[in-house]
């Protein structure tokens, strides 16, 4: 399934791009994410924890950075497999610079298989977007605070976050009624 | 089929069920009419560790007017709101809303607290509560606090409802003008979901739309109300072509969903078209 | 952690200790050994597995034993009086509104319900009535049929 | 005399267990001490198994075992394939994955505990490392050769070619006025019985026998085929099909589950079951249709027809189930639809990829025919700018043409497609229809009428055209109290034959419909047969039961006529009783046998269960069914030589296949601005030969074209690029419901065949054969004012928009 989409950075775009390849931001961008270890130059291993209340999925995996060109592109790989099913994705990041706003625009192929592709085919595409957004949203914060300054608090959408997941799975679970 | 272990507790009251969710916010969930949760433990999506069944909780399902306000206790289920002869008259887009949810089945068990805390973006009640501006009651360990309905999807099953809060109650305001009202929906031949579900409340006076709103449901990521088709009625004669332009504006500036069975650009086509006939609907 | 729970089915108490995940279906096929109801889907939307629990007609796939706890099930083995069939099921045999059978006891407990509900339906809304109740075989036609038959011997 | 119950619409036998919910299907079946089998399946369509690590899940509460590929590699042997097609690829089919897994859902591990639900809770600890592998969903791409193997030792992902028909198509195509051709796709569709599979085997230790109830279709075929793959002898092992919740072909097969469930309960030596869940259902059961291929057809400018060719691609999925690659041969076998076609050629390509196998889906291979053929017609007459109707008639084979031989070899049985055709036509009063719908055109409505006259090929078969026999098998039993049972060797799963076997039995015997009982699906009970497809229970199993009885009252006139003291062919049999014609005679006499030389009954006094034997009655001209059975049982007084007892059996081996026929037309309308299908009419005129239970043909008519309506119009499997299953369950593969349809107005023709003696022909698949194209035809129509020749299905109302909004 192909993703793309543009967001806009209020933050200057080495900034931004530093954000993007420092995996304690990264650790704390990635929607769900328990634990980003480096593995090798620009690879962790991952556990993202997704979900929305009482819908959760663990996910283990491992996220990669390619085709590294500061500060404009780099390539992010990610794999992950849990209980739910697995999910991989690979998208390319192409950041310029207008007016002190950073535009990012991003392109991906991303797969999911297991439980989640098999019953939560209408909420893919929209968990996919969902989570970028979030990403995004929290690499703003993190961009745009002081260097020296501590890491943004965890915003309220962290307690979401995980729905990017959860979100697959929405349609899922659902039946035809909307009751719970 | 089989879900995972789980605790399970009956509070005597919501008060205790609010104590309990506080406790375990991140492993605890509450479990109303079970028409969302339940499937979704059954494919082992949710594995919660507790349930907090607040089913058994009579005085959390009723039908009150009060204040100028319909009040909707979270409970109530979508048979209950579809059955109400009272609602057809002060509020007929409740009924019609719930009629559609569904199958017989689960509209004897869902309930509409229940639906709505679960925010599936196809959901029909999103859009009828939207349409109504109504406020809805969360409750938590905290006390309570009251979410307008344009305040209250945030995303794709995301509600502003904060862990550890539960919803309690859904408040309608009553207009003083007799409300003209509809909810059209299509289904999803499988699931019964909406594939797009409009849900219009609109008053008249002197042959103009004196006050306008339109919920759309299974559109985009949540359901939201139609401002542009909104403010290109009010003041307005509600005639076919003034509806028709108005329609238009249905899905502006919203990122479609897309699935299977409609892709985004049909789906803006028919948010439009459902749109234009729920408003016709509504004032005729 | 087992609970217990009281539940009267088809007019007998029963009382037994089960894991609150037990779903009501498993609960009545297999603790009661009532298999007349049936299981054919895992997303709660074929209508198989229908019972009425308290006067509603609920699919039992989707509600755990323990809420039913207090409660009064019929089951499709409990439809018939003194050996005297429901009308619904009255209906079905009559109209041949079934074949292989399997979805026929959740059907007959929706249709049950909707002649409580409507006793005089049109052929519309019997459709509209069945639409959480899936059937492979028969086309519904005479299933319509059936319950039509039984609103008029009701 | 007119029969008391052939013909009549009987209440069903079978329903008020049924209805009452006292049946049993295999999961109502309990047994003490049963164990509880889940399956570990694949999440990956195409992956090397790297590791498969179960040893946290046998440490779980309430496991038993859990088995892996490896464990019942070399002990239970491969899925059996019974297509038979020169150069078939047959890939090693084992009931557990071995090194590589081929589609999401094949079978990994089988996990054992005591109940379902730790069964279930350890089917997540079991851990499966894949080695992803790039997949093969796309057929067509397939077909070309080149790119990954999903079987390499086969070196391509073709399993088949097949080439078949006759005349010279190459000079029909060319002579021709008019070729027109068209791509048509026929979907992958699931089949959703809506009980889902099920196997419970017990294995009896001290008598060495295996007894396994399994959701089927076909017990005798199951039993000869586990007997194989589990080396048990065929003669320990029973198989059992309780009441089965629907087949539609889907339990017309051989599953890696049903011998592996065997087998586990031989190792473990108590009662193991299996229920699949429905996803397991949508992804591991077999799969139909999925034929993509494309029309050629030739005509002259009247309409005439020259030559049809059909190049299709059938996507198989990954490995062969029991008649895979047979289905697409079905498809050739009946290109020729009603119509006389002087040079047709199939070209089949079977190929594999990494999807479930498809196989025998209600109609198999028929429906996809049917459709290319009706298309074509239609084609054909949008090309001519003919009638629809009037294209059909053109071609069709006159009544005194049959026996018909078409280009594809088969020998049409018997027919009258015209007589079908204008009630049809009469029913839904085509002209007036046609006449609304210009007027309706003219303001701007767009309303479409569909026209499909189908043949099928029915009563499946003549042994010499099927893989394991063609024939079915009847035992006919009085027993010494008179009751009536009837043994049969087909399998019914709710065609209802158990009253349609029993109307026959009790009118030719003259017995009370209550006084005959069928038994079926027990291999321990019921002699050898074939089962339940192909719309081939009465056609075939009928007749024997027929014949059976035939056979069974020669002899009963003979213990008849002894008894009344005449010979055979002065008696005469009519609503249960002999009569003897001429004198009056006491039968004592007429036998000169004397009373007193009758040995002494060997049950002791008082228990003699008749008391007496059978005398005809006070004017000694008639004796019961009743009197001759117990008779026949007592056998204190039988003809010389006559063996004791009083049952037939008969194995009918039919001489042809049926054709049953028929014309459906529907008539929709679309609504231009969201595209919405409604239904306005649906007429039906359908020919099965000779009618049992009319109630019976009803149903089995309404089934079918809801079936086939699912086709047209909503049900479609869907696999991702991945080969990942995205309607994998219920809430995306759209089953109708109630109110989606249409009220069908159903009528019929009655031509008897002439190769059975009760001329019935079939009726299992009638519907899901003659509605889908008419469905499709009537959408079609509707958008003919923009142009549209053809769609493919299911046509879904965003299509329609987007033409009308084009």
């Amino acid at each position: 399934m192909k993703i793309e989409g543009t967001h806009e950075l209020r933050a200057a775009r080495a900034r931004v791009y530093a954000a993007l390849v420092d995996p304690s931001v990264l650790a704390r961008c990635i929607p769900g994410c328990e634990r980003l270890e480096q593995t090798g130059e620009h690879a962790y291993a991952a556990t993202l924890r997704a979900g929305v209340g009482a819908i959760k999925g663990v996910f283990q995996g491992n996220v990669r950075l390619e085709d590294m060109r500061p500060p404009e592109h780099y390539r992010i790989v990610v794999d992950g497999k849990g209980q739910p099913g697995f999910l991989k994705g690979a998208g390319d990041l192409d950041l310029t610079e207008r007016d002190g706003v950073t535009v990012i625009k991003y392109a991906g192929d991303v797969q999911v298989g297991g439980t989640i592709a098999g019953v939560g085919q209408r909420m893919i595409q929209g968990a996919a977007k969902m989570m970028a957004a979030q990403f995004f949203t929290a690499l703003e914060a993190e961009a745009q605070a002081a260097p020296d300054a501590p890491p943004p608090s965890p915003p309220n959408f962290f307690r979401f976050a995980l729905s990017w997941f959860s979100g697959l799975l929405r349609r899922t679970f659902q039946r035809r009624p909307e009751t719970d | 089929m089989i879900p995972a272990q789980f605790d399970y507790v009956v509070p005597a009251s919501l008060a205790e069920a609010a104590a309990l969710l506080a406790e375990r916010p991140d492993e605890a969930k509450i479990l109303a009419g079970g028409h969302s949760l339940i499937p979704a433990m059954k494919l082992r999506l949710a594995q919660p560790q507790l349930l907090i069944d607040i089913s058994r909780l009579k005085d959390l399902a009723y039908i009150r007017e009060e204040g100028g306000q319909l009040r909707i206790g979270a409970m109530t289920t979508h048979y209950a709101l579809e059955s109400s002869a009272r609602l057809r008259e002060i509020c007929p887009l409740l009924p019609a809303c719930a009629a559609t949810i569904g199958d017989v089945q689960v509209r004897n068990c869902g309930t509409i607290g229940g639906s709505l805390a679960h925010a599936d973006p196809a959901a029909d009640w999103p859009a009828a509560i939207l349409a109504l501006d109504a406020e809805l009651v969360a409750t938590s360990a905290n006390g309570e606090r009251t979410i307008r309905a344009t305040d209250f999807f945030v995303d794709m099953l995301t509600t502003a409802l904060e862990p550890g809060e539960i919803l309690r109650e859904i408040r309608v305001p009553l207009a003083q003008a007799r409300a003209q009202q509809a909810y059209l929906k299509l289904p999803h031949p499988a699931s019964g979901f909406a594939v797009v579900g409009v849900a219009v409340n609109l008053t008249q006076q002197n042959n103009t739309c004196a006050s306008i709103a339109v919920g759309l449901t299974s559109v985009a990521a949540k359901a939201f109300r139609a401002g542009g088709v909104e403010q290109a009625l009010v003041g307005r004669a509600l005639d076919e072509q003034t509806i028709a332009a108005a329609a238009a504006h249905a899905t502006d500036s919203v990122e479609l969903n897309e699935d299977l069975f409609a892709s985004a650009d049909y789906r803006r086509h028919l948010a439009q078209v459902y749109t234009r006939r729920a408003i016709t609907a509504a004032a005729g | 952690m087992k609970r217990e729970i009281n539940i009267n089915v088809n007019g007998t108490q029963h009382k037994h200790a089960v894991e609150p995940r037990l779903l009501l279906v498993h609960y009545l096929r297999d603790v009661l050994g009532l298999t007349g109801t049936h299981v054919g889907c895992e997303t709660s939307l074929c209508g198989a597995c229908t019972v009425n629990v308290d006067g509603r007609a609920v699919k039992s796939c989707t509600m755990f034993a323990v809420q039913a706890d207090g409660a009064s099930v019929t089951t499709i083995e409990g439809m018939a009086r003194d050996g005297a069939l429901h009308p619904v099921q009255q209906g079905f045999w009559e109209c041949h509104g079934l074949q292989c059978g399997y979805c026929t006891p959740g059907m007959i407990m929706t249709a049950a319900q909707l002649l409580e509900r409507n006793p005089k339906p049109t052929h519309e809304e019997i459709r509209h009535g069945l639409e959480g109740n899936l059937c492979r075989c028969t086309g519904y036609q005479h299933i319509v049929e059936a319950v039509a038959y039984a609103a008029k011997k009701q | 005399m007119s029969p008391k119950y052939v013909g009549q619409r009987v209440k069903r036998t079978e329903d008020p267990r049924l209805i009452k919910g006292l049946a049993h299907y295999v999961d109502d079946v309990r047994l003490p001490d049963t164990l509880h089998v889940a399956f570990v399946r694949s999440v990956y369509a195409h992956a090397r198994l790297v590791n498969v690590d179960a040893s946290e899940a046998r440490k779980a509460p309430g496991v038993v075992a859990v088995y892996t590929g490896r464990d019942v590699a070399e002990r239970v042997g491969p899925v059996p394939c019974a297509g038979n097609l020169p150069d078939l690829k047959v890939p090693d089919h084992r009931v557990l994955a071995q090194d590589k897994v081929y589609f999401v859902g094949h079978p990994i591990a089988a996990v054992v505990a005591t109940d379902s639900y730790a069964a279930r809770d350890a089917v997540d600890l079991v851990v499966v490392d894949y080695d992803e592998l790039p997949v093969v969903v796309d057929a067509l791409a397939a077909a070309e050769g080149g790119g990954t193997m999903i079987h390499e030792q086969f070196g391509s992902n073709v399993a088949y070619k097949l080439t078949a028909g006759e005349g010279d198509i190459e000079a029909a195509l060319a002579g021709a006025d008019h070729v027109i051709r068209q791509r048509i796709v026929n979907q992958r569709l699931a089949p959703v019985a809506m009980e889902p599979r099920g196997v419970l085997a017990r294995y009896y230790p001290g008598e060495e026998e295996l007894t396994v109830w399994s959701s089927t279709q076909i017990p005798h075929l199951l039993r000869t085929q586990l007997a194989l793959m589990i080396g048990i002898p065929e003669n320990k092992l029973r198989v059992i099909t309780p009441e089965v919740g629907g087949g539609f072909g889907s339990k017309l097969n051989v599953y890696a589950e049903e011998a592996l469930l065997g087998w586990i309960s031989m190792q473990l030596g108590k009662p193991a079951k299996w229920i699949e869940t429905r996803r397991e259902n949508m992804q591991a059961t077999i799969h139909g249709r999925d034929q993509n291929g494309e029309i050629e057809i030739g005509c002259q400018h009247d309409g005439t027809l020259t030559g049809l060719r059909y190049n299709v691609v059938a996507d198989l999925g990954a490995y062969h189930q029991l008649l895979t690659p047979a289905i697409p041969t079905l498809t050739g076998l009946m290109l020729s639809g009603c119509y006389k076609i002087p040079a047709i050629q199939i070209n089949v390509t079977g190929v594999f990829t990494n999807k479930m196998a498809t196989d025998a889906y209600r109609g198999a291979g028929r429906p996809e025919a049917t459709y290319v053929v009706e298309r074509a017609l239609d084609l054909v007459a949008a090309e001519l700018g003919l009638d629809p109707v009037e294209v059909r008639r053109r071609n069709f084979p006159k009544p005194d043409e049959f026996p018909f031989k078409t280009a594809t070899g088969l020998f049409y049985d018997s027919g009258d497609y015209e007589a079908a055709l204008d009630k049809a036509l009469a029913n839904a009063d085509y002209t007036k229809l046609r006449a609304e719908q210009k007027q309706a055109r003219a303001q701007g409505r767009l309303i479409g009428i569909g026209v499909s006259t189908y043949v099928e090929i029915c009563a499946l078969g003549p042994s010499q055209a099927m893989p394991a026999g063609g024939w079915e098998s009847a035992t006919v039993r009085i027993e010494p109290t008179g009751k009536v049972t009837v043994l049969t060797g087909a399998s019914p799963h709710g065609q209802g034959q158990e009253t349609s076997f029993a109307q026959l039995a009790a009118d030719e015997l003259g017995v009370d419909l209550n006084d005959v009982t069928v038994i079926h699906g027990d291999t321990s009970i019921v002699q050898y047969g074939i089962g339940t497809f192909g719309s081939r229970a009465t056609a075939v199993g009928g007749t024997a039961v027929y014949i059976a009885i035939e056979k069974l009252k020669e002899k009963a006139s003979k213990i008849a006529a002894h008894l009344l003291g005449t010979d055979a062919a002065s008696v005469f049999f009519a609503d249960g009783k002999f009569t003897r014609a001429g004198e009056r005679k006491s039968a004592a006499a007429a036998a000169g046998a004397d009373p007193g030389e009758v040995p002494p009954p060997i049950l002791p006094a008082g228990q003699d269960p008749a008391g007496a034997l059978p005398e005809p009655d006070a004017d000694g001209k008639r004796v019961t069914l009743q009197d001759v059975a117990l008779a026949a049982h007592l056998a204190k007084d039988l003809p010389p030589d006559m063996e004791p007892g009083l049952s037939a059996t008969y194995f009918f081996e039919p001489k042809n296949f049926t054709f049953p026929f028929g014309t459906h037309i529907c008539v929709v309308e679309l609504d231009r601005e969201t595209g919405d299908i409604k239904f306005l009419r649906y007429v039906a005129v359908d020919d099965c030969g000779k009618v049992i239970n009319p109630l019976l043909v009803e149903g089995q008519v309404h089934g079918g074209i809801v079936q086939a309506l699912g086709q047209a119009l909503y049900e479609t499997v869907v696999y991702d690029e991945q080969g990942q299953l995205i309607t994998g369950t219920l809430m995306d593969y759209a089953v109708p419901r109630a109110h989606m349809l249409p009220w069908f107005e159903l009528d019929r023709t009655e031509t008897p065949s002439p190769v059975n003696p009760l001329g019935v022909k079939g009726v299992g698949e009638a519907g899901t054969i003659g509605a889908t194209p008419a469905i499709v035809s009537a959408v079609v129509d509707a958008l003919a004012p923009f142009g549209v020749r053809h769609l493919d299905m299911p046509i879904k109302p965003e299509m329609v928009w987007r033409i009308v909004n084009a």
